[in-house]
């Protein structure tokens, strides 16, 4: 008997540690120690350097605002891994390999290029399962086929057909009485897709504006030279010219339109990346926009988080405004603290990456473009703004004059194509 | 050696090669039989080399014919006029320093029997290729050197595996572009009797270029004196080397 | 057989050494799937796969001392070729019609390329391989509706072998099957007729001639193994990545093979292995240390190479560290004199 | 139809003039030392970048053009001294050409690395000197006569190097110890080899230098523009021809005018016509328009 009861005993006793051991384990959501590991795939090298400047420099830029001002992220420091795509979406998928299989990050920001996005996001949603804040890759393709319904993937920067609608609205605003315009970019998908969205979205709404001169220069060249596009748009003198060439391309463009006299010739043009280098910035007057993408501070978003991140991104980087990596990558770090912060509110247990990727979509942060929500997947500011460039005393530049396009009119909602949204976009307006 | 009831083997017809103002080869023609032997000596910049490059085809001619047994081959490649028979030693090291002297051989022996493209098969297995190019080392006394590098032996060694080579191709008619230059007076020697022997012995037609008259007297009983692109002598070597004129070409320049 | 006349010693003959290196290094690889992170078995395929095309480099620089920049090329096509069949216009992702298929285009297309690229040789052949090369790129580049562009082609699924359907693991084995099936066939044609009489046509382009070698016809057949060895990888390759992208073809893709060959040593059979691997792993460790410098990194490397041991590479650099351990495994066996 | 041309011309004039300097660059010391080096695109890349930084830090927005022409003088020395060194401490060492090509395309990796160390990735630019010359209009076009200003040093520095090399008694050294010559007889007759190849880097360098820090006004000093600048380069010394002056004009001319046309004309071949020009110069004139036979 003594021998049975004693069994017994043990037998209970196993089960009420095995249990507390269980309940210890789900209370087991107390914050891991140790630093939170994030990673970054930018271009570092390679043609796509020269057109995302310093990305690796903004990364850790974005880092050590997050640990420095914020905190960390639960408290605890965020630990970059910063690798290189050499902007090839190729070297991306490794990298993201290496990132999510050998260093265990818990979420990973990168991939300027559409190409790059494209490659490694299907493998994303079916095979890695980490949550993935995609830099740009403004591709449409990006949720209508290559992953029509995202779990872990998600955009900070806008999709081509907001961007258009955002440009299109800014120019018909800034100039209505125009009767001709002109279109250039860099002849890459992305340059492709921004043209004909910005035509068939014109079209719509202004079907008297022509376009006179559609040019797609060779794209990432680094040294090139625009003479032939610059004098061969002079000759066709439209009223408006809209230019989307970045990067090494937007300096040499701005440079070069400058020195023979396109600014002073045309009414009105729209810079979408004013040239962004050291030793020479915007032109006084030309439009810009405030996309995260090009990194015009908009005035209102001066003060925080932008009064720290201009400092830290001037002496690191020594120019401002810089291409919009830095931008985003805080905006996508404020995404992740905010995300980790509210699924540990929620739930009491450190979020597990399906956790942060399903409270990612719906945040609200705000980030050095402002207010920012996280809606369907796609980050976008209230609004998109477009406004004249001006130098400030101290030196910075800044939008003057803005026109803000609300969200209700650029972003395509779900349950239509954007064909439909395009076509019904007379209608919204009104 | 000369052996005229031959049928004429190789033919120039009045080949030509300026270079600029410079005649390398100033209408010249010739014939030479199967089994025949001819010495050409002449000075520097007489256009022996020249005439020799045009007969192999690494030169192209401005004008004039050659013809091997009859047939046409002015227009063909090098490699193909190798293949036909006619096959030049270089005065110049011109050979394969990195290969050992058995592969430089062995080389030769498979592009005469035309495995070019044979990409497949183990070069260990062609025993038969492997055979002539360990007998063609025996023949040329090289057998005892056939593992080592090219480019580490001597000159002279050098030129032997030169002509051992060009005996690969199974020749009709050998060009000999002067074999013992920059040889030591011993090896000279040497090496003509090993070459002499095989020519000999295949019975084949040569023309060989040399600087050295003595030698040159043992070699043939036909030699051709050349000077600025054109033949001004024939003959045997005694009388050839006689006549005032050449006297004045090969050793008045030579001095 | 003079310098290979080691009787009488412990180790067994010659070529058993080599037959359990190989067995030996196959087995690891094989295995070591079973044991490592997903992502060391994808570098491992990544330097298997690699493996191919820098030993189309290699025979090109060994055997004719050319520098050939436009493997790329050939990448492109096989994976351009998968892309379309197995992902954008599904029509079968049988590997068995694939890899023949992509060798076929390859051997194709480096047929006529070979007829005007491999008449050149030196500095010219190397700017025509780039001229070529970023032909092809454009081409693709600019054929937006077929290629997609810069965008390329993604979400390419798996290839099926004997109607199958292949997981990733069993990619890796096919990677393994393949790779290794070239080596060994890489290893016959270097031992070959042919390639004896390229290397005469490298050592002295007359001599050769005088001895009848058709050097304009060999050289384009060394082009087209060349080219169809990057073929064959590049249906691989494009699987591995499940995406394909212009950047395929671009000439500075096809540059890393040739730094990959130098590294590895083109005096040396191994070579190619070697300098995948390290390449690769280099790249690896770089990333991780000095994210910002593997230019400059793999640019030192490569020239300090180059001008200390030259065509040794870190084969002849470790051979001369542990020449005697190595030379039991035969590793240090020279394309240059390989006896007979 | 005779305005179209020009106009075209006009495009291409600031591609024309940086192509001459590089292309000759390249040639030249292919020439002359029968070295194959592809370090000069490095220089090109360190002169642009030197150029710019000088000019911001020394001159700031106080432009004087004379000032603009000092630092453009000193980023031409420094790459003279670089690509000296470069020979010194690395490129002599260097036997064969395939060894020269690969090692010294790797040294290009270097150099846009330490680049992107020193200068980051985002572009320098200072285009004050470029707006500070104004435009001129020729014939209705309009054109920045910076551009005028390129052209005009080219072929001045050209013209210069011509009479240098055919009408001086150095000249004729150099000539002696080039492809065309005889290197041993040049040596028998007391040339110094040494100082002759050391003399060619430096003017090598010259070249690159300036072709580097004249370009950089209108383009800015990027990462990466040292492989679009190698491959023009190379392409122009296959058109034109190894070591032939007129070559290297004529070909610059030919580069940038077909692209200036392609860019309006047929968008899709911008960046190919070059490349399809130099395959199509290699088949019928394997040695350039204007090139003799050599080695190469």
């Amino acid at each position: 008997m003594v021998m049975r009861r004693t069994r017994t005993l043990v037998v209970i006793l196993t089960v009420v540690m095995l249990l507390m051991g269980a309940v210890g384990g789900a209370a087991g959501g107390e914050i891991p120690s140790g630093p939170i590991k994030i990673g970054f795939a930018v271009p570092m090298s390679g043609t796509a350097t020269s057109l995302a400047p310093d990305a690796g420099i903004n990364a850790e830029i974005a880092v050590e605002y997050i640990n420095k001002y914020e905190g960390g992220i639960l408290g605890r420091p965020v630990k970059a891994y910063i690798y290189d795509t050499k902007g090839d979406p190729q070297t991306a998928v490794d990298v993201f390999g290496k990132l999510i299989e050998n260093d265990g990050v818990e979420a990973v920001l990168g991939c300027l290029s559409s190409g790059t996005g494209l490659a490694i996001a299907p493998r994303v949603e079916s095979k890695w399962k980490i949550p993935t804040l995609l830099l740009e890759a403004t591709t449409m393709q990006m949720f209508t086929t290559a992953v029509p319904n995202p779990k872990y993937v998600f955009r900070i920067g806008p999709d081509d057909v907001m961007q258009s609608i955002t440009h299109v609205k800014a120019v018909l605003g800034k100039k209505p009485d125009l009767k001709t315009i002109a279109l250039g970019a860099p002849d890459y998908e992305w340059g492709h897709d921004v043209v004909s969205s910005f035509t068939k979205i014109l079209k719509q709404l202004r079907p008297d504006v022509e376009v006179v001169y559609t040019f797609f220069h060779p794209f990432g060249e680094a040294s090139p030279n625009f003479a032939a596009y610059i004098t061969e748009l002079m000759q066709r003198k439209p009223d408006v010219y809209v230019g989307y060439s970045w990067g090494t391309d937007g300096v040499a463009w701005h440079n070069q339109a400058r020195a023979m006299g396109l600014y002073s010739r045309i009414p009105l043009i729209f810079d979408v990346f004013s040239g962004t280098a050291k030793g020479q910035l915007a032109t006084e007057g030309v439009l810009g926009e405030t996309r995260a993408g090009n990194c015009m501070f908009p005035p209102h978003a001066l003060g925080y988080p932008n009064s720290k991140l201009a400092p830290m991104i001037l002496e690191r980087v020594g120019a401002l405004p810089t291409y919009g990596m830095g931008v985003h990558m805080l905006t996508g770090m404020l995404y992740l603290k905010a995300a980790y912060e509210k699924a540990y509110d929620l739930t009491g247990q450190y979020p597990t990456p399906e956790m942060l990727a399903k409270t990612i979509d719906g945040l609200s942060i705000i980030g050095p473009c402002g207010i920012t929500s996280m809606i369907n997947h796609q980050s976008t500011a209230p609004g998109m703004a477009v406004g004249k460039l001006h130098q400030r005393e101290d030196g910075l530049w800044i939008m003057e004059d803005m026109l803000i396009v609300p969200d209700y009119l650029r972003i395509v909602p779900p349950w239509m194509t954007v064909d439909e949204f395009i076509g019904k976009l007379g209608e919204i307006g009104q | 050696m000369g052996n005229n009831q031959q049928p004429v083997l190789l033919a120039a017809e009045k080949l030509r090669k300026f270079y600029g103002e410079v005649r390398a080869a100033n209408d010249i023609s010739l014939e030479i039989a199967q089994g025949q032997v001819l010495t050409l000596v002449g000075a520097n910049g007489a256009g022996k080399s020249t005439f020799l490059n045009l007969l192999t085809g690494l030169v192209k001619p401005d004008r004039g014919e050659i013809r091997l047994l009859g047939k046409r081959i002015t227009g063909l490649a090098p490699e193909q006029r190798a293949k036909m028979g006619i096959v030049k030693t270089f005065q110049l090291e011109h050979v394969f320093g990195d290969m050992t002297v058995f592969d430089h051989v062995r080389t030769a022996c498979l592009s005469a029997a035309g495995k070019h493209y044979s990409m497949f098969k183990d070069i260990s297995t062609e025993t038969e290729i492997n055979g002539q190019t360990e007998q063609l080392l025996e023949l040329f006394d090289l057998a005892r050197v056939s593992q080592s590098l090219v480019k580490n032996l001597g000159h002279g060694f050098k030129k032997v595996i030169d002509i051992a080579t060009s005996f690969a191709m199974k020749p009709k008619i050998l060009l000999v572009d002067e074999p013992t230059s920059g040889v030591g007076e011993e090896e000279k020697y040497h090496i003509m009797e090993l070459m002499m022997n095989q020519i000999r012995a295949n019975n084949l037609a040569a023309i060989i270029v040399e600087h050295d008259l003595n030698l040159v007297k043992d070699l043939s009983n036909e030699t051709i004196v050349m000077h600025e692109g054109e033949f001004i002598a024939r003959g045997a070597p005694g009388d050839v080397f006689g006549q005032d004129k050449v006297v004045e070409v090969l050793v008045g320049r030579g001095f | 057989m003079g310098a290979n006349t080691r009787t009488g010693r412990m180790m067994p003959s010659y070529i058993d050494d080599r037959l359990i290196a190989t067995i030996v290094l196959t087995a690891i690889a094989a295995v070591i799937p079973l044991f490592v992170s997903e992502y060391v078995r994808t570098l491992i395929q990544r330097c298997l796969l690699w493996i191919p095309p820098t030993f189309g480099v290699y025979i090109i620089y060994s055997l004719l001392r050319q520098v050939h920049f436009a493997q790329s090329i050939f990448i492109g096509l096989g994976s351009y070729i998968a892309a379309f069949l197995a992902g954008k216009y599904f029509v079968t992702s049988e590997l068995l019609i694939l890899l023949p298929l992509s060798l076929i285009v390859s051997i194709g297309v480096a047929y006529v390329l070979g007829i005007f690229i491999m008449r050149r040789t030196g500095f010219y052949f190397a700017i025509m391989g780039i001229a070529v090369t970023m032909a092809f790129w454009s081409l693709v580049y600019k054929m937006r509706q077929i290629t997609g562009g810069s965008d390329g082609i993604s979400d390419i699924k798996n290839p099926s072998l004997f109607g199958i359907q292949l997981g990733d693991q069993g990619l890796y084995y096919v990677s393994l099957v393949v790779s290794l099936g070239l080596i060994l066939l890489m290893r016959r044609i270097l031992h070959s007729p042919f390639s004896l009489q390229l290397r005469a046509i490298s050592g002295d382009l007359q001599k050769a001639e005088s001895i009848g070698i058709p050097v304009n016809g060999m050289r384009r057949l060394a082009f087209i193994v060349a080219g169809a060895n990057a073929g064959v990888a590049g249906v691989l390759l494009a699987f591995s990545y499940n995406y394909v992208g212009p950047t395929t073809f671009a000439w500075e893709f096809g540059a890393h093979f040739v730094q990959a060959a130098i590294i590895g040593g083109v005096n040396y059979f191994v070579g190619p292995i070697v300098g995948a691997f390290v390449f690769v792993g280099l790249e690896f460790l770089v990333s991780t240390w000095f994210p910002n410098l593997w230019e400059v990194v793999i640019g030192v490397i490569v020239a300090v190479i180059v001008v200390t041991v030259g065509e040794e590479g870190v084969t002849g650099i470790v051979k001369d560290l542990f020449g005697r351990t190595l030379k039991r495994a035969n590793l240090e066996e020279r394309t240059y004199s390989d006896g007979k | 139809m005779f305005s179209m041309g020009l106009r075209y011309i006009l495009n291409a004039l600031p591609v024309v003039s940086y192509v001459i300097l590089l292309s000759f660059s390249y040639s030249f010391l292919l020439y002359i030392c029968g070295r194959v080096s592809l370090t000069f695109a490095g220089i090109y890349l360190v002169g642009a970048y030197a150029t710019v930084s000088l000019s911001i830090a020394l001159m700031g927005n106080s432009l004087s053009f004379a000032g603009f022409m000092g630092i453009l003088l000193l980023a031409s020395l420094l790459g003279a001294a670089m690509l000296v060194a470069s020979y010194l401490c690395f490129e002599r060492f260097l036997k064969t050409d395939v060894h020269r090509m690969v090692a010294t395309s790797s040294l290009l990796l270097v150099f846009r690395g330490l680049v992107k160390v020193v200068w980051g990735t985002t572009p320098v630019t200072y285009s004050a000197p470029f707006l500070e010359l104004g435009v001129s209009e020729i014939a209705g076009n309009i054109v920045p006569n910076y551009y005028l200003f390129m052209l005009g040093l080219a072929l001045l520095l050209m013209l210069a190097l011509a009479y240098f090399l055919n009408r001086t008694s150095w000249g004729m050294r150099f000539r002696a110890s080039s492809l065309d010559g005889d290197r041993t007889m040049a040596q028998a007759c007391g040339v110094n080899q040494n100082l002759v190849t050391l003399m060619t880097f430096a003017i090598s360098g010259v070249l690159a230098g300036l072709a580097g820090g004249l370009y950089a006004p209108i383009a800015g000093a990027a990462y990466g523009s040292e492989a679009n600048a190698l491959l023009l380069a190379a392409l122009s010394v296959i058109i034109g021809g190894v070591g032939s002056i007129g070559g290297a004009v004529l070909a610059a001319f030919i580069v940038g005018i077909v692209r200036a046309v392609a860019a309006i004309k047929m968008p899709v071949l911008e960046l190919a016509v070059p490349f399809i020009i130099a395959s199509v110069t290699l088949m019928l004139r394997p040695f350039g328009i204007w090139g003799k036979e050599f080695r190469y």
